[in-house]
C-alpha cells in the first residue's frame, strides 16, 4: 500500500506570498495514496527536516513529496533526511513550486493551480518510485592537471604533497604560464620570477609530479574516478633525457625570429629556451623557423655542436594513454587584441603598446634587459600615458565585463616607470580604480602619493601622432573639461579574455562554458572550483578574470576537492542508471550504439525452454559507466531497457497526472 | 550602371562646382545618374533638431520616389544628405509598419530602395579601383594629398555602414589609384563644424585650423574631401597661415581622367586651386588661367 | 470558458542540466511568464520518448515543449543529437497525422538562457491561443 | 554654486527620461559617466556643459539646466560620441531630443544664433521644398540683425557663380507643406 | 509455376539432412490464399505449392525455430529476403541456422484484383506480359498490370541476393525509379484538420487484430510494448486516441527499419492504408538523413546514429 506524505514549504515567504498553500494542501489531501499533508516555514532547515522525519515515522509513510524549491537546490538534502529514518532516499520526489511557480507567477489566483498540478504530478511519480541502491566503483588515485601556469603548478604541488601521483600537461615548452612573463607583482612588488621559480623547480623535481610540457590533451573519456586521457606529446626534436641544457645549440643556431614569450619585441633562435628559468630547463626546436625543416635539411648546426647528441630531427608526435581519477583545468587567459581599438591607432603606431608588452620591456629578463625603450626609436620615454579599461566594460567592443586586475597592475606600472626613469611622469586615464584586495588601496595610494602618478578620471577618446610623440585626447570628468596629454609612450590595459580555443577544450573535456568562453563553474557562490561534470575541477583565470592571490586560492581549493575524492577507496555512483528487464530483452542491440559511455554490452544467458536449456543474448548495463541519460531507453521499443529514477512508469504517470 | 541621383540643395548653390565635377566624373566612368524627379531637401542639420518625424519624412520622401524609379539604388554626392537618407532608410528597415506611416505622410508609396550610397562609395565600391585606374590619362604624380573624410559619411557605423569610422581607407586608395600620394595624418575623421559655419563662424575657424595644421604637418599639399559642407568650411573658414587648396575627390579624378578644370568647375573654388595643379604639371596648355 | 479565454496548457519536458536550470534561472531573476506551462524534469532531452509527447496531446495538452542543451553542449555529450534526429521525424509525423506542427516545439535552451525560456513560453502561449482549441475527439474522455 | 535638491529634480525625472528614451531610442541610464563622448566631441571646448554632463543632468532629471544649456545647440551632430560610447548610448540622439523638448517648452534657446539659423533653414525648406541659400542666409541675418556678417565671403561666392539669386523651388509647393503638417500632427 | 521445383528442393534438402525442417507454402482455404507450411520429412514435400498467389512472407516464422536445433530451410522471394536481412540486422536470427531457397520472383497476384476480374478464380498462368486466369467461371487473359500486387509493380529487388540456392534464373528488378509516393504527397497537401479527419476515419476501422504487427519483419520484439501492463502504453479501449496511439507507435517503431515489403497492408483485414504511414517516414528518413534506399537494412539503424551536422530546425 503506497502511503504518500506531502510537505509544502513556505520558504520564508518566497512561496507562501505568491501561492495559496492552504488551497494546495486541501486539494492534495484528496489525491489517491496521500495520507498526510503538512506545511512548514523552512523545510530545508534542521527543524524543517525533523518534521519530515517525525511525520514519516508517525504516519508510516513509504513515499515523500517535498513541494519547495528546485530539486537542483536541495534534492540531496531531502534524500539524506529521508534516508536517515530508514526510508530509501529514492522514494522522495520534489515539486518545484518556487523557481518554476511562485517566483515566475506572482499572482496567487493563477499561480495556485500551477502549484496544485506540480504537486499532483510529483505525487504520481512518487507512487511509482522504487527503492534504489547506489553501486560502487573504484577510483584511479591519479590526477591530471591541464595547464602549467601558477594555478596548475599550485594544484599539482598540493595534490602531490598529499601523496598522490599528478600528471601536469602544459602546451608551451615550459611551465610558468602568464606569471613568468611578469616583472613584479602587486601589491608587494615581489619579483614575479623570484616567487614563481621555486614553485616551478619544486614541481619539476617532485617525484610524484610528471611534467609533460609541449603536450596537449587530445581527448578525455570516462567519468569521475575512471577518466581515460589521450595526451599528444608534440615532437620537441630534443631528447630530454640526454640533453643537459648546456646551451651550445641555441648559442650556435644562426636563425633568429620574433620570440613569442617576449610578444615579438625580442628575437630568439630556432632552437631556444623560452626564458632563463624555464622548467624543464631544456630547449625546444621550432620546426616552423628551423632551416633543417624549412629549407629541406640544409643546416644541422645544433646537431653537430650537441655533445650528448640530444638533437633528434626524426622525433614524431607521440600519444600517451593514461588513466586518472580527477582532472584540474587551469588553462589560463589571453589578452584582448588591442589592434581592434581603431580610435587609439593601436596596431598602427609602434609606441601604443599593450600592458603585457610593457611588462616585458620593464622585465630584467625581457628583450631590453629592463630598460623601458620605446619600440619606435628605443628612446627612454619621459611622459607615459596608461589607459585603463581598453576593451573591458565596453559593450561596443564585445567585452562588457570588468577584467578585475588592470587597475592594480597599472598602478604597479606607474611605480616601476618612476623607479626606472625618475624624471618620467605617468598619466593614468581611469573610470573607477578598483582596489578591493588586501593592501590594494594602500598600494594605489603609494602610486599617487609616493610615485606621483597623475590619475585622470575619464576614458580616452582618441590618440593621434603629432611629430614623433602621441597626443592623447580625453575628458577630466572631475574637472569637467576636455584634456590633452602629449605622450612619448602609451600603454593600454587591455581586457582579460578567454583562450581562443577555450570552447573546443571545454567540449573536448566535457563541461560547459559561457558566452565569453570562460568555463562555467557548478555554482558561482557555492561551488566555484567545480564543474557540472563530476570529477573535473577549475582553477584560475580560465574560469574568469582574477589576480594571483585568488588564482592560488582556487588552485588550493581544487586540489582539496581532488584529495577529498581520493580519500575514498570507492565512489558511490548515482543509482539512477539504466537497467535491462531480461525477460523482455530480445537481444536486438538497438540500444547499444546510442550509449556515449559504451556502458551497454551483450551477455549470454541460458533459460529453460520446455525440457531443455537454451542460450540467448541479452543487453547488460554497466552501472559504473552509465551516467543515466536515458537515451537508450527510448531506442528500446519493447520497453525492456528502463531508466531508474526516471522510468517509463514514472514519466508516464507524470504525463497522466499533469494532464488531468 | 544606372542609379537614382540625389543632388541635394547645395548642388544649386554653394556646391555647384561639386555637382559639375561629380556629373563629369560619373560620365567618364559610365555611371548613368538619373536625377530623382522633384527631389526635396533632406532636412540636413536642422530637421533632426526640430522634430524626429520631420527628420525622417523629408529624406523618406526622396527614398520613396527613388524606389519608384526602379534603378540600382540611390546615390548622393553630399555627405550630409547621405547621412540623413541613411538614417531614414535605417529607421524604415527597423519596422515595416513605418513604411505605411511614411507613405501616408509624404503621399508616395515606399518600398525598400536598398541602402543609400555616397558617390565615393559607388566609385570605390561598385565601379572599383581597377576600372578607375584604367581611366587615368594624367596620373597625379607627386601630388601629396590629405584625404579628409569628415564625420557624416562614416558615423555612426551601424547606420553609415561604410569603410572604417576610425581608420578609413577608401579615399586614400582612390587617390593612390589616381597616381597621387595620400599622406598619413591624424585628423581624417575630425568634424569641421558643419552648419555652425553660419551661426558660430569662429568655432568652425578653430576646428578648420586644427585640421589644416595637422594636414600640413603631415606634408600634405592639398586636402581632398567628399562633402560640400566640409569643402566650404575648409576653404572659407581658414586663417591666412593656411594656403592648402581644398579639392573634391571628383576634381582630382576628373583631372587624372584628362578632363579640363573648367568642365570640373575647379575655377569656381575660392583661393588658387589651379596654382598647385600647374606646379605639378597637371594642366595642359589650353587649360591655363581659365577664370 | 472557450479556449480563447482559457489559458492554453503546455506540457514541457526539460533536460535537467540545461533547460531546467535555465527555467530555474528565469525564476531566480523573477522573470514572469504565462502559467500555461507544466514542467516534467528528465535527465536529458534524449530521454523524452515520442510516446510521452503523443500521450500528452491525447490527454488534452494544447502544446508540448521539449527543451535541451544546444547540440555539442549536452552534459551526456551526444544525448541531444538523438533528440534532434527523433524529433525531426516526429514533428513531421505528428503534423502528418493531423496534430498541427506548431503545437509541438523542440528548442535548445542553455542553463544561462533564462530569458530565452520565458520568451519561448510567451511565444508558444500566444501562438497556441491563436491556434484555438484542439478538437474534442482527439482528446481522451477523462474516465476517472 | 547652489545646492542641488535631487528629490525636487526627481519629480520631473521620470517624465524627462521617458520622453528622451522615446525620441532618442536610447537609455541615458546606461551611461556610467566615463567621459569618452566629451573627449571625442569636436565642439566640447565651446560648450557650457560637456556632453557627458548633459547626460548626467538627464539622469538626475535636471530638465531646466539640460534644456537651458548651450551644448544641445552647439552639437554639430557628427555622432563621434555615439560611435565610441562603451555603453552604446546614442548621445547625439539625446542632444536632438533635448533640442526638440526645448522647442516644445517654448524656451528661449541658449545659443540664439544657432537656433535662428535652424529656423531660417526650415522656413526656406517649407517655402520652396529646397533650401535657397541666399534667401536662407538673408532671413537669418534679419532675424539676428547681423546684417554685415560674411559680406566679403558672400560677394566672393557670387563672383564664383556659387550663390544664385534665383531659387529653384519644387513645382508643387504643397509636397513639402504636407510633410511639415504630417510631422506636426504626429508630434 | 514452380511447385515442382520447390517440392524437389524440399525432398533433397530433407533427405540429405542438410536441413531439419523446410518452410514453404501449401494450399489454404482456397487456392488463391496459400498458407505457410512447415514440413520435417521428405515425403511431406508433396504438400508444398509455389505459384503466383504465394505472396505471404515466410521470413518471420524463422523466429519460432530460433530456440530449436538444426538448420531451417525457407522459401524467400526478393522482398521476403529483405525481411530476413532485417531480422539478421536485428540479431534475431543467426544466418548460419537458415538455408535460403531463393525464388526469382516474377511478381505475385493481388487475390482481390484477380477475383474481381474473374470471380471464383483458381489458377493463374503467366504468359509474357499477361496472365491467364482460370477458375470456375472459365478463363480470362488479363494484362499483368491489372492483377499484380501494387508493390510488385515497382519491385526493385525481385531476386534475393543472399540465397543459398535459387529456384530458376535471376530476374532483374523493374527499372521503375522510386519516386515520391503520390498518396503521401496528396495527404501532405491537405490541411492539418483534413488529415486529422482522414486518419481518424481510417483508424476507426482498425479492429486491433495485430496482424500488421505479427507479419512485420521489423516488428520483431520479444515482448511488445502494447502488451505491457505497466506502463500501459496502449489503452485496450479502441477509442479515437488509443487507435491513434497504436498506429503512431507502430509506424514510429519501424521508422528507418521498415523494408517496404507492404505485407502489413496486404494482411490488414480492414484495408487500412498502412504504407501511407510507413512511406511518409521512409521519405523523411531518406531526405533528412541523406540516405539512399533507406529500406535496405544497414548495420546500425538510422535512428541509432547521428551526425553533428544533421538538419538544425530547433535553434
Amino acid at each position: 500500500m503506497k502511503r504518500v506524505g506531502v510537505f509544502l514549504c513556505w520558504c520564508g515567504s518566497n512561496i507562501s506570498s505568491a501561492v495559496d498553500l492552504d488551497q494546495v494542501a486541501e486539494q492534495t489531501a484528496l489525491l489517491p495514496h496521500v495520507v498526510h499533508v503538512e506545511q512548514y516555514k523552512y523545510l530545508c532547515s534542521d527543524p524543517g527536516q525533523e518534521t519530515v522525519r517525525k511525520a514519516i515515522k508517525e504516519h508510516a509513510l513509504n513515499r515523500v513529496v517535498i513541494a519547495a524549491c528546485s530539486p537542483r537546490m536541495h534534492e540531496r538534502t531531502f534524500r539524506r533526511a529521508v534516508g536517515s529514518v530508514g526510508l530509501n532516499p529514492h522514494l522522495m520526489e520534489i515539486a518545484n513550486i518556487r523557481e518554476q511557480c511562485s517566483w515566475v507567477h506572482p499572482d496567487k489566483v493563477t499561480s495556485t493551480p500551477v502549484a496544485v498540478d506540480l504537486v499532483r504530478t510529483a505525487v504520481a511519480k512518487a507512487v511509482k518510485d522504487i527503492p534504489l541502491e547506489p553501486s560502487y566503483v573504484g577510483i584511479e588515485k591519479r590526477a591530471l592537471v591541464v595547464g602549467g601556469g601558477i594555478a596548475g603548478i599550485q594544484a599539482a604541488l598540493d595534490i602531490a604533497d598529499s601523496g598522490y601521483e599528478v600528471v601536469l600537461v602544459e602546451r608551451e615548452p615550459t611551465i610558468g604560464g602568464r606569471m613568468a612573463q611578469l616583472d613584479k607583482t602587486f601589491p608587494t612588488l615581489d619579483c614575479s620570477s623570484c616567487i614563481l621559480t621555486p614553485k616551478m623547480v619544486e614541481a619539476g623535481q617532485d617525484p610524484r609530479i610528471r611534467l609533460l610540457t609541449y603536450a596537449e590533451v587530445e581527448s578525455l573519456s570516462g567519468y569521475i574516478g575512471n577518466f581515460e586521457a589521450r595526451i599528444r606529446m608534440k615532437a620537441r626534436s630534443v631528447d630530454l633525457d640526454r640533453c643537459t641544457g648546456c646551451g651550445d645549440c641555441w648559442n650556435k643556431c644562426p636563425y633568429r625570429s620574433p620570440g613569442e614569450f617576449d610578444l615579438g619585441l625580442g628575437k630568439r633562435k630556432a632552437i631556444y629556451l623560452p626564458f632563463p628559468q624555464a622548467v624543464p630547463n631544456k630547449p625546444v626546436l621550432d620546426r616552423a623557423t628551423c632551416a633543417y625543416f624549412q629549407k629541406d635539411g640544409k643546416c644541422q648546426v645544433c646537431k653537430k655542436v650537441c655533445a650528448p647528441g640530444a638533437i633528434d630531427f626524426e622525433q614524431q608526435d607521440e600519444i600517451l594513454e593514461e588513466r586518472f581519477g580527477a582532472v584540474v583545468v587551469a588553462t589560463g587567459f589571453d589578452l584582448w587584441d588591442h589592434g581592434r581599438y581603431g580610435e587609439y591607432g593601436a596596431g598602427q603606431h609602434p609606441d601604443v603598446i599593450s600592458s603585457l608588452e610593457f611588462e616585458r620591456l620593464v622585465s630584467a629578463s625581457g628583450p631590453t634587459d629592463g630598460k623601458i625603450k620605446r619600440p619606435s626609436d628605443g628612446k627612454l620615454p619621459e611622459r607615459v600615458v596608461f589607459i585603463q579599461c581598453v576593451g573591458s566594460r565596453d559593450e561596443a567592443k564585445g567585452v562588457p565585463y570588468c577584467s578585475k586586475v588592470c587597475c592594480m597592475y597599472t598602478a604597479k606600472h606607474a611605480i616601476l616607470l618612476k623607479e626606472k626613469i625618475p624624471s618620467s611622469q605617468s598619466y593614468v586615464f581611469y573610470i573607477d580604480v578598483r582596489a578591493a584586495g588586501k593592501n590594494y588601496e594602500e598600494f594605489y595610494r603609494r602610486a599617487t602619493v609616493e610615485y606621483g602618478a597623475q590619475y585622470i578620471r575619464g576614458r580616452v577618446s582618441r590618440i593621434y601622432p603629432r611629430g614623433d610623440s602621441l597626443v592623447v585626447v580625453g575628458e577630466d570628468t572631475l574637472l569637467g573639461q576636455k584634456v590633452e596629454v602629449e605622450a612619448d609612450l602609451v600603454v593600454l590595459a587591455t581586457a582579460v579574455v578567454s583562450r581562443s580555443d577555450a570552447p573546443q577544450v571545454a567540449q573536448k573535456l566535457g563541461f560547459s562554458y559561457d558566452q565569453h568562453g570562460f568555463f562555467t563553474e557548478a555554482h558561482p557562490k557555492l561551488a566555484p572550483v567545480e564543474t557540472n561534470t563530476a570529477g573535473i575541477f577549475l582553477a584560475g583565470a580560465c574560469q574568469g578574470p582574477k589576480d594571483i592571490p585568488d588564482t592560488v586560492a582556487q588552485a588550493g581549493a581544487a586540489a582539496a576537492k581532488v584529495v577529498r575524492l581520493f580519500a575514498k577507496d570507492q565512489l558511490e555512483t548515482e543509482p539512477t542508471v539504466a537497467r535491462v528487464d531480461r525477460a523482455r530483452c530480445a537481444g536486438c542491440e538497438w540500444c547499444r550504439p546510442i550509449c556515449p559511455y559504451k556502458a551497454i554490452e551483450m551477455e549470454a544467458v541460458t533459460e529453460r525452454v520446455g525440457s531443455g536449456q537454451v542460450a540467448r543474448r541479452v543487453a547488460k548495463v554497466n552501472p559504473s559507466l552509465c551516467h543515466g541519460c536515458g537515451a537508450c531507453s527510448v531506442a528500446c521499443r519493447s520497453g525492456a531497457m528502463n531508466l531508474l529514477g526516471f522510468s517509463n512508469e514514472q514519466v508516464w504517470a507524470e504525463v497522466e497526472a499533469l494532464c488531468l | 550602371m544606372k542609379l537614382a541621383y540625389y543632388p541635394g540643395c547645395s548642388s544649386h548653390g554653394s556646391a555647384a562646382d561639386y555637382d559639375r565635377s561629380a556629373r563629369a566624373v560619373a560620365g567618364a566612368l559610365a555611371l548613368e545618374l538619373v536625377d530623382v524627379p522633384e527631389w526635396n531637401c533632406c532636412g540636413a542639420s536642422s530637421a533632426h533638431g526640430a522634430d524626429h518625424r520631420l527628420a525622417m519624412y523629408l529624406p523618406g520622401r526622396n527614398l520613396a520616389v527613388a524606389a519608384g524609379m526602379g534603378m540600382g539604388g540611390v546615390v548622393t554626392p553630399c555627405a550630409a544628405c547621405y547621412s540623413r537618407l541613411n538614417r531614414a532608410h535605417h529607421w524604415l528597415a527597423e519596422d515595416r509598419r513605418r513604411w505605411l506611416e511614411l507613405s501616408a505622410a509624404v503621399g508616395v508609396p515606399y518600398n525598400d530602395v536598398g541602402k543609400p550610397r555616397s558617390l565615393l562609395e559607388v566609385v570605390v565600391g561598385d565601379v572599383g579601383l581597377e576600372a578607375v585606374a584604367a581611366q587615368v590619362r594624367r596620373p597625379l604624380k607627386g601630388l601629396k594629398a590629405a584625404a579628409y573624410y569628415g564625420c557624416l559619411m562614416l558615423k555612426p557605423p551601424e547606420v553609415a555602414r561604410f569603410d572604417d569610422p576610425e581608420n578609413p581607407r577608401s579615399m586614400d586608395d582612390l587617390l593612390q589609384a589616381l597616381g597621387a600620394q595620400p599622406v598619413r595624418w591624424g585628423f581624417k575623421t575630425e568634424c569641421c563644424g558643419a552648419s555652425l559655419s553660419v551661426s558660430r563662424p569662429e568655432l568652425v575657424e578653430k576646428l578648420v585650423g586644427d585640421i589644416l595644421d595637422n594636414a600640413s604637418a603631415a606634408g600634405a599639399e592639398c586636402v581632398v574631401t567628399a562633402c560640400p559642407m566640409c569643402q566650404a568650411n575648409l576653404e572659407q573658414r581658414r586663417s591666412e597661415r593656411h594656403r592648402l587648396p581644398v579639392f573634391y575627390f571628383t576634381d582630382l579624378a576628373g583631372i587624372a581622367f584628362g578632363l579640363s578644370p573648367r568642365e570640373l568647375g575647379i575655377p569656381m573654388h575660392l583661393g588658387e586651386p589651379l596654382e598647385l595643379l600647374r606646379g605639378k604639371g597637371l594642366l595642359a596648355a589650353g587649360e591655363e588661367g581659365q577664370g | 470558458m472557450s479556449v480563447a479565454e482559457r489559458e492554453p496548457k503546455i506540457v514541457g519536458f526539460l533536460c535537467n542540466w540545461c533547460s531546467y536550470a535555465g527555467a530555474d534561472l528565469a525564476g531566480t531573476s523573477r522573470t514572469s511568464y504565462p502559467t500555461s506551462v507544466r514542467v516534467i524534469r528528465v535527465p536529458c532531452s534524449g530521454r523524452v520518448n515520442p510516446q510521452f509527447v503523443l500521450r500528452a496531446f491525447q490527454l488534452g495538452a494544447d502544446g508540448v515543449l521539449v527543451a535541451g542543451c544546444h547540440p555539442g553542449d549536452c552534459h551526456y555529450s551526444t544525448g541531444n543529437y538523438f533528440t534532434r534526429r527523433r524529433f525531426l521525424l516526429v514533428k513531421r509525423f505528428l503534423d502528418y497525422l493531423g496534430i498541427d506542427q506548431r503545437r509541438f516545439r523542440l528548442r535548445w535552451i542553455s542553463a544561462s538562457e533564462g530569458p530565452k525560456f520565458a520568451e519561448t513560453i510567451r511565444e508558444m502561449t500566444e501562438e497556441l491561443r491563436q491556434l484555438g482549441p484542439r478538437d474534442a475527439a482527439a482528446v481522451e474522455a477523462h474516465a476517472e | 554654486m547652489a545646492v542641488v535638491d535631487l528629490t525636487e529634480a526627481a519629480k520631473g525625472r521620470e517624465e524627462l527620461l521617458t520622453r528622451v528614451r522615446e525620441l532618442a531610442e536610447t537609455d541615458p541610464l546606461a551611461c556610467y559617466q566615463c567621459g569618452k563622448c566629451s573627449a571625442g566631441c569636436p565642439l566640447s571646448f565651446a560648450m557650457d556643459y560637456q556632453p557627458r554632463q548633459i547626460i548626467r543632468l538627464v539622469q538626475l532629471g535636471m530638465r531646466e539646466q539640460a534644456l537651458g544649456s548651450s551644448t544641445i545647440w552647439l552639437c554639430a551632430g557628427c555622432a563621434t560620441c555615439t560611435t565610441r560610447c562603451p555603453r552604446q548610448v546614442k548621445i547625439d540622439g539625446v542632444m536632438d531630443a533635448l533640442r526638440q523638448l526645448a522647442g516644445q517648452d517654448g524656451r528661449a534657446p541658449r545659443e540664439r544664433e544657432v537656433a535662428a539659423f535652424h529656423t531660417s533653414f526650415l522656413e526656406s525648406v517649407r517655402r520652396g521644398g529646397r533650401v535657397h541659400e541666399l534667401g536662407m542666409v538673408g532671413s537669418y541675418k534679419l532675424r539676428t540683425r547681423r546684417i554685415f556678417q560674411d559680406g566679403g565671403l558672400g560677394w566672393n561666392l557670387l563672383r564664383h557663380r556659387r550663390l544664385p539669386l534665383k531659387a529653384s523651388p519644387l513645382r508643387d509647393r504643397k509636397t513639402v507643406e504636407r510633410i511639415f503638417r504630417a510631422a506636426e500632427v504626429r508630434g | 509455376m514452380r511447385s515442382e521445383a520447390v517440392r524437389a528442393a524440399a525432398r533433397r534438402l530433407l533427405e540429405e539432412g542438410k536441413v531439419v525442417r523446410f518452410l514453404g507454402h501449401a494450399p489454404g482455404f482456397d487456392p488463391t490464399s496459400p498458407f505457410p507450411q512447415l514440413i520435417t520429412r521428405a515425403e511431406e514435400a508433396e504438400r508444398l505449392v509455389l505459384d503466383h498467389f504465394c505472396a505471404p512472407n515466410l521470413a518471420k516464422y524463422l523466429l519460432d525455430y530460433e530456440t530449436q536445433e538444426g538448420v531451417t530451410a525457407v522459401v524467400l522471394k526478393g522482398c521476403d529476403a529483405l525481411g530476413l536481412a532485417r531480422l539478421l540486422a536485428d540479431h534475431r536470427v543467426a544466418r548460419d541456422r537458415v538455408w535460403v531457397v531463393g525464388l526469382p520472383c516474377p511478381g505475385m497476384l493481388d487475390r482481390d484484383k484477380a477475383a474481381a476480374l474473374l470471380p471464383g478464380v483458381q489458377e493463374a498462368r503467366a504468359e509474357g506480359d499477361e496472365f491467364v486466369l482460370t477458375g470456375a467461371g472459365g478463363e480470362r487473359r488479363v494484362a499483368a498490370g491489372q492483377v499484380l500486387l501494387d508493390r510488385c509493380l515497382v519491385c526493385a529487388v525481385p531476386t534475393p541476393d543472399d540465397a543459398d540456392e535459387l529456384l530458376g534464373e535471376p530476374v532483374p528488378g523493374r527499372p521503375v525509379p522510386r519516386e515520391e509516393d503520390a498518396a503521401v504527397a496528396a495527404l501532405e497537401a491537405m490541411t492539418s484538420a483534413e488529415r486529422k479527419a482522414y486518419w481518424t476515419e481510417q483508424f476507426s476501422r482498425c479492429i486491433r487484430c495485430m496482424a500488421c504487427r505479427n507479419v512485420c519483419p521489423a516488428c520483431n520484439c520479444r515482448s511488445c510494448c502494447f502488451d505491457s501492463e505497466e506502463p500501459r502504453w496502449l489503452s485496450r479501449v479502441t477509442d479515437g486516441p488509443a487507435q491513434e496511439m497504436f498506429h503512431f507507435v507502430r509506424a514510429l517503431h519501424v521508422a528507418g527499419r521498415c523494408v517496404d515489403c507492404h505485407e502489413c497492408e496486404r494482411v490488414c483485414p480492414m484495408d487500412i492504408p498502412l504504407m501511407k504511414l510507413n512511406h511518409k517516414l521512409l521519405q523523411d528518413v531518406e531526405e533528412l538523413f541523406e540516405l539512399e534506399r533507406a529500406f535496405v537494412p544497414r548495420e546500425v539503424e538510422p535512428l541509432g546514429i547521428y551526425r553533428p551536422d544533421d538538419p538544425e530546425e530547433f535553434a
